[in-house]
């Protein structure tokens, strides 16, 4: 039987999580309310302390 | 690469690098900005504006301040024309000193050393001597005036056999200067006395081919 | 990765959980789309941006976000005409790939897994009942993540700060911090983040303009993470940020539509006004809608503010065998201990799953 | 820069058997072809040397374009595939995956970027667009004919791990490490496991006591038969990369060998040595009350707590992150347990959070009295007052003490530097280890295999340690779960015959991906494959030019220079 993991939202936190499950060889379920994943990250312009891109 | 651009006909050369601190390669971008400073010395002693040849860091997240530069530079390299006009070079004598550029940026002697300068830097040399800034300036520049010298010398042989003389008001290098070099290229078997034009020896390259890497 | 889906249901069975999940409708073939955008050009339906913070209009088919994953359309059923009234399909006719299926149906997953990681994330608190900041009444008094929008290249005013009452470039921007956090009546936590947030918002400003002046109205400037006290010096010193001590009392409004903002400098322990051309707030973030009701379905344990509460020893684990918990639905934080977290989050669940399976060290 | 072999126009392989290039144009729905003319583009691309087939298509991502791709390959016999389209970042992986499919090598597949790099930047200009995307495209034909076959690296990896620290972070990442099933070497500097908290009195926000919990955490670290502890131990030498580093350790000539490493070897507490009048008796630091408050009884009855002593300071720039909230929490329980008056002066109150700032509120609930102070009028510490010039109040308040309790920041362990430098990670300017992105990969360093945890990284509360603990536990387990990894094979080749071992592509390789190995012809230096991400240092620097790059040749770039600068007819 293979694992299986639901992340339940698919903001920053949530795709970290689901990326470290599947690079364990996991599977994941990545489940997002709105239409694309990213979350409130992917509104930000820039982040701090770098001011990098959020996106 | 930077000269492969010039001598393909660039009028300008644009490197964009990352932010300091920020290299995706770590210290890469401290590693080319060195070897950019090192191809500036050359172009200068070459007589080429060393304007054309641009570097900006910037970090991948700002797209506006590529597009700034860009266009900044582009004005730039406008407003000096087309390589060798600005400078009053000629078409052959600009070749020339291109290749004596690449040349020289290729060659051993000037790679050993940038390669070094980081070693010098945190570790001194062999007798553990450490340098300053200002030190390792002077030790590149004085390494890169020689090493030039040299490959435009070889290369103006490579067109033609000629004097001293001739040589020194084509380069703009003092004869004496000249004769110490002339003396070093003898010794390392690439050039030669051809023979006696009246008081002045005529100097040509020898080794059969051989090559000054 | 399913977008566009909700939670339902959950029921335990043996070693795990079965979910119960909507996948609503997107009246878009996810395996045909590739969001060329042909679609767009003749909608004629509308709708607000939510991703823009409602700062301006989108149609009713749409990209969410220009960079989105999955790269697909979406028709939004409350907006598109056709839906709605049965006429129009402008898009299905534009699009030659036969993407759209306005037949498309909701439907509903069940999902058989070992472990659930909650990753809920955050809102942002809705400023409107602290009438004295004139949210809502003001048009020039907008909240941070308004900000972000406008200030970002792909949003509403392609990166300008256009203020929303006449679309003039803003060159006086007050900040004020704490809108709804550290606030008895609303959230009583600090929400972390909000600080740092707009030393950057203002230092943006300054770079997209060099005659911005920025002033922000604080109380304690929470800048603990790393890089993040040299970050406030330099927006001081480098793009002339400049802190204010003191709680904003009210906010006016003069005839030109330029907020009044009455505050309490504590440094001078003087009442003053200050007038600029728009005001951001700082605004409280909560967590997320829905995740109240998420927490009541999955049986986890929640805390007053609807934060879930994971164990102290193990700061991953919910109260509930299997079920885990990182990011802003536990408590404010930051993206890297969002991200730290999530890791953590990751390594129990990973651990539970494998364990219940009998895989133990296995590789997987 | 390069060793110019070929001069001239395209490229001199363009006689009867050189390569068949296949070039497929993208319109991207109005993306590219709304802002140029890609007939035109395509047109043209067809009279480049070399080039056999080509295709203008709608969308060269889809399911259909890719097809397309495909069968042209099978069909034309096409040993190059060019698509001009978007940027790598998106689809590279997409048409990699389709040269694989058709037979061919992935890395005969060459992307030219005719939408971020030209059509979307010169949307005002269709023609100079069109021209861009000629010149694109002719530089990235004629780099395509150099371009070789490879395959990817592959890498085993041990599954152990190496945990350097034993305080409460290096514990927890072990014991998650071994939960996973993964071996785990745990290597204390000092005699016993503990580190700082073992020396704390009660645990925020949780208030269990400190010792009861880490030595609870202790046994179960020397129990676990998967965990080898070596205590009073350090590490002096580390050789090797990610899946099989070689560490030597102090305790004798054994040898460690591990497939990644966990770096969480804490902070320390500044010792404030001639400051504020410390005397570790009226005046003491904040461990030293942690301990006196252990011992229980005291009939101190006037405390007050400094926060910011030699933190946020002119040379120690940054925030300690935790001093306030453990104030805070010493100063509810001196309160409760000795009945005492107790005064926090500070200049912010760092409580960010739901629990911090709760804790905050019950303090102020308790009767703690807070004072806030600034960094140009600090407190004036006398023998029984302290006087304070309060901002808010506008005027100087005397506090009687008869203790002073100093929150000095939390400094670098002094052994960071000789570490870093033995892994060959960074630290950043005050010595706490820089991890690859402090934003978005907070527990890895850029070193792949090398991850980081706690106090080591930064000042944080013993939630946030476990937290990462575990995180970079998870971290780790990507790779040791895993059992092998894989790498694109974009590195650097050392000719033997050129190389003199002269070791400057050793010293200079930021990612000790070069070793120096005995040969029969003497000294030599190899790639490590596996750890070797192409950045090209060494390339440039070997003076013998002995030193190739992988899909970034001399011959490659230079063809695309070269094809740069042809004047079109």
């Amino acid at each position: 039987m293979v694992p299986k993991v639901a992340v339940i939202g698919g903001g920053i936190a949530g795709i970290q999580a689901a990326l470290d499950l599947a690079e364990m060889g996991i599977e994941v379920f990545l489940i997002e309310k709105k239409p694309s994943i990213g979350g409130v990250m992917a509104q930000l312009d820039k982040t701090f302390p770098t001011n990098d891109c959020s996106i | 690469m930077v000269m492969d651009a010039f001598i393909e006909g660039s009028d300008g050369v644009f490197v964009g690098a990352c932010k300091r601190g920020e290299c995706h390669y770590s210290s890469g971008n401290l590693y080319a900005e060195g070897k950019m400073d090192l191809t500036r010395r050359l172009m200068r002693l070459a007589g080429i504006n060393a304007g054309r040849l641009g570097m900006r860091m910037m970090s991948s997240a700002e797209g506006n301040k590529f597009t700034e530069f860009a266009t900044a530079f582009q004005a730039e390299i406008t407003e000096l024309g087309p390589l060798g006009r600005s400078e009053g070079i000629s078409k052959e004598d600009l070749a020339i000193k291109l290749e004596a550029c690449r040349r020289a940026l290729a060659g051993r002697k000037l790679r050993w050393v940038v390669g070094k300068v980081v070693e010098f830097k945190e570790k001194g040399n062999l007798y553990g001597e450490v340098f300053t800034e200002h030190e390792i300036g002077r030790l590149l520049e004085e390494t890169a005036m020689d090493e030039y010298r040299l490959r435009e010398i070889l290369e103006r042989l490579k067109v033609k056999p000629q004097s001293v003389k001739t040589l020194a008001s084509e380069t703009g290098t003092p004869a004496k200067v000249l004769l110490r070099q002339m003396a070093d290229l003898r010794k390392m078997g690439l050039a030669d006395i051809q023979e006696l034009d009246g008081d002045s020896a005529v100097w040509a390259l020898a080794g059969n081919g051989k090559t000054y890497e | 990765m399913l977008a566009y889906s909700e939670v339902e249901g959950l029921s335990r069975k043996s070693g795990g959980f079965t979910l119960k999940v909507r996948r609503k409708a997107r009246y878009v073939d996810e395996e045909i789309c590739n969001a060329c955008g042909d679609c767009l050009e003749k909608c004629p339906g509308r709708a607000k941006d939510t991703f823009d913070m409602g700062l301006r209009q989108r149609k009713a088919i749409y990209l969410y976000f220009s960079q989105g994953i999955p790269a697909v359309m979406t028709i939004d059923p409350e907006a598109c005409i056709y839906l709605k009234k049965g006429k129009c399909g402008v898009c299905k006719k534009r699009c030659d790939k036969g993407a759209i299926d306005f037949e498309m149906k909701d439907e509903i997953l069940s999902l058989d897994v070992g472990s659930v990681i909650i990753a809920t994330g955050l809102d942002i608190f809705e400023p409107g009942d602290l009438t004295y900041y004139g949210y809502g009444k003001i048009k020039n008094v907008i909240t941070g993540l308004q900000y972000e929008r406008l200030i970002n290249a792909t949003g509403p005013t392609g990166g300008h700060l256009y203020r929303p009452s006449d679309q003039k470039l803003a060159k006086t921007v007050a900040y004020v911090q704490c809108v709804g956090s550290r606030d008895l009546n609303y959230c009583s936590y600090c929400s972390s983040v909000c600080c740092m947030c707009s030393i950057k918002d203002a230092m943006l400003a300054r770079e997209h303009d060099p005659e911005s002046v920025s002033y922000i109205f604080h109380t304690d400037l929470r800048n603990v993470g790393k890089g993040f006290q040299k970050y406030e010096k330099r927006a001081a010193e480098e793009y002339g940020v400049q802190y204010v001590r003191g709680r904003v009392a009210e906010i006016g409004e003069d005839d030109e539509g330029n907020p009044i903002v009455l505050y309490e400098d504590t440094r001078q322990r003087k009442v003053e006004s200050l007038k600029v051309e728009m005001v951001v707030l700082a605004t409280a973030a909560t967590a997320s809608r829905g995740s109240r009701e998420l927490a009541k379905m999955l049986r986890v344990k929640a805390d007053k503010y609807g934060f879930i509460t994971t164990r102290n020893d193990q700061p991953a684990d919910t109260n509930v065998k299997g079920i885990f918990a990182c990011g802003f639905c536990k408590g404010p934080c930051d993206i890297p201990e969002a991200v730290s977290q999530s890791s953590a989050a990751a390594q129990r669940a990973a651990s539970h799953v494998l364990r219940s399976v009998g895989a133990g060290a296995s590789k997987a | 820069m390069s060793k110019r072999k070929k001069k001239g126009s395209g490229d001199s392989r363009a006689s009867g058997d050189g390569p068949r290039i296949g070039v497929f144009v993208c319109n991207c729905g109005t993306n590219i072809a709304g802002f140029m003319d890609t007939e035109d583009v395509a047109g043209y691309s067809a009279t480049l040397p070399n080039v056999v087939f080509v295709r203008e298509n709608l969308y060269s991502c889809s399911e259909a374009g890719v097809n397309d791709i495909k069968q042209a390959i099978i069909d034309n016999k096409l040993d190059r595939v060019v698509v001009a389209a978007c940027t790598p970042r998106t689809h590279e992986p997409t048409f990699r995956a389709a040269c694989k499919d058709a037979g061919l090598n992935p890395y005969h597949f060459e992307f030219v970027n005719i939408r971020e790099h030209c059509s979307w930047v010169h949307k005002e200009d269709r023609d100079l667009a069109t021209l861009k995307a000629r010149d694109l495209i002719r530089m990235g034909v004629a780099r395509s004919a150099y371009l070789e076959p490879m395959e990817p690296i592959i890498g085993n990896v041990v599954e152990r791990a190496l945990v350097v620290g034993g305080g409460i972070s290096g514990m927890t990442a072990a014991l998650e490490l071994a939960a996973r099933g993964f071996e785990v070497v745990l290597i204390e500097r000092q005699k016993h496991l503990g580190g700082l908290v073992k020396s704390l009195y009660e645990i925020y926000p949780w208030g269990e006591k400190a010792a009861d919990y880490i030595n609870g955490l202790a046994s179960r670290v020397e129990r676990n038969s998967k965990i080898r502890v070596l205590k009073a131990c350090e590490v002096t030498d580390v050789r090797g990369y990610v899946g099989k580093y070689e560490v030597t350790v102090s305790s004798g000539d054994e040898t460690v060998v591990a497939g990644i490493i966990v770096v969480a070897t804490g902070a320390r507490p500044l010792l404030p040595e001639g400051m504020f009048g410390h005397d570790s008796r009226r005046v003491i630091t904040m461990l030293e009350l942690e301990a006196m408050l252990l011992r229980s009884r005291s009939r101190r009855k006037k405390v007050v707590l400094m926060g910011c002593a030699g933190a946020r300071i002119p040379g120690r720039f940054y925030c300690s992150r935790i001093c306030c909230m453990t104030a805070i929490k010493n100063a509810i329980i001196m309160r409760k347990k000795w009945k005492a008056d107790v005064t926090v002066l500070y200049r912010d109150l760092m409580c960010y959070g739901v629990q911090n700032e709760t804790m905050l509120v019950d303090a102020k609930k308790a009767g703690v009295r807070f004072i806030n102070y600034s960094l140009e009028n600090p407190p004036v510490i006398e023998k029984d007052t302290v006087t304070v010039s309060s901002e808010i109040l506008g005027r100087d308040l005397k506090v009687p003490v008869d203790l002073l309790v100093l929150s000095t920041p939390l400094v670098p362990q002094d052994t960071n530097v000789a570490l870093s430098k033995i892994l060959k990670v960074p630290v950043d300017e005050y010595g706490f280890f820089l991890e690859a992105h402090v934003k978005l990969r907070p527990l890895d360093f850029a070193t792949d295999g090398i991850f980081v945890c706690g106090t080591a990284r930064w000042p944080a509360s013993i939630r946030e340690c476990l937290e990462q603990a575990i995180g970079a536990a998870s971290r780790a387990s990507t790779y040791l779960a895993r059992g092998e990894v894989e790498v694109e094979p974009i590195v650097s080749v050392i000719d033997e015959e050129e190389c003199r071992g002269c070791g400057l592509c050793v010293a200079l390789c930021p990612y000790g991906a070069i070793e120096l190995i005995d040969t029969e012809k003497g000294k030599k230096a190899r790639t490590i494959d596996v750890a070797c991400k192409g950045c090209g240092t060494c390339g440039a620097t070997c003076y013998r030019h002995a030193i190739r790059m992988k899909h970034y040749s001399d011959e490659q770039l230079g063809a695309q220079i070269r094809a740069a600068f042809v004047k079109d007819p």
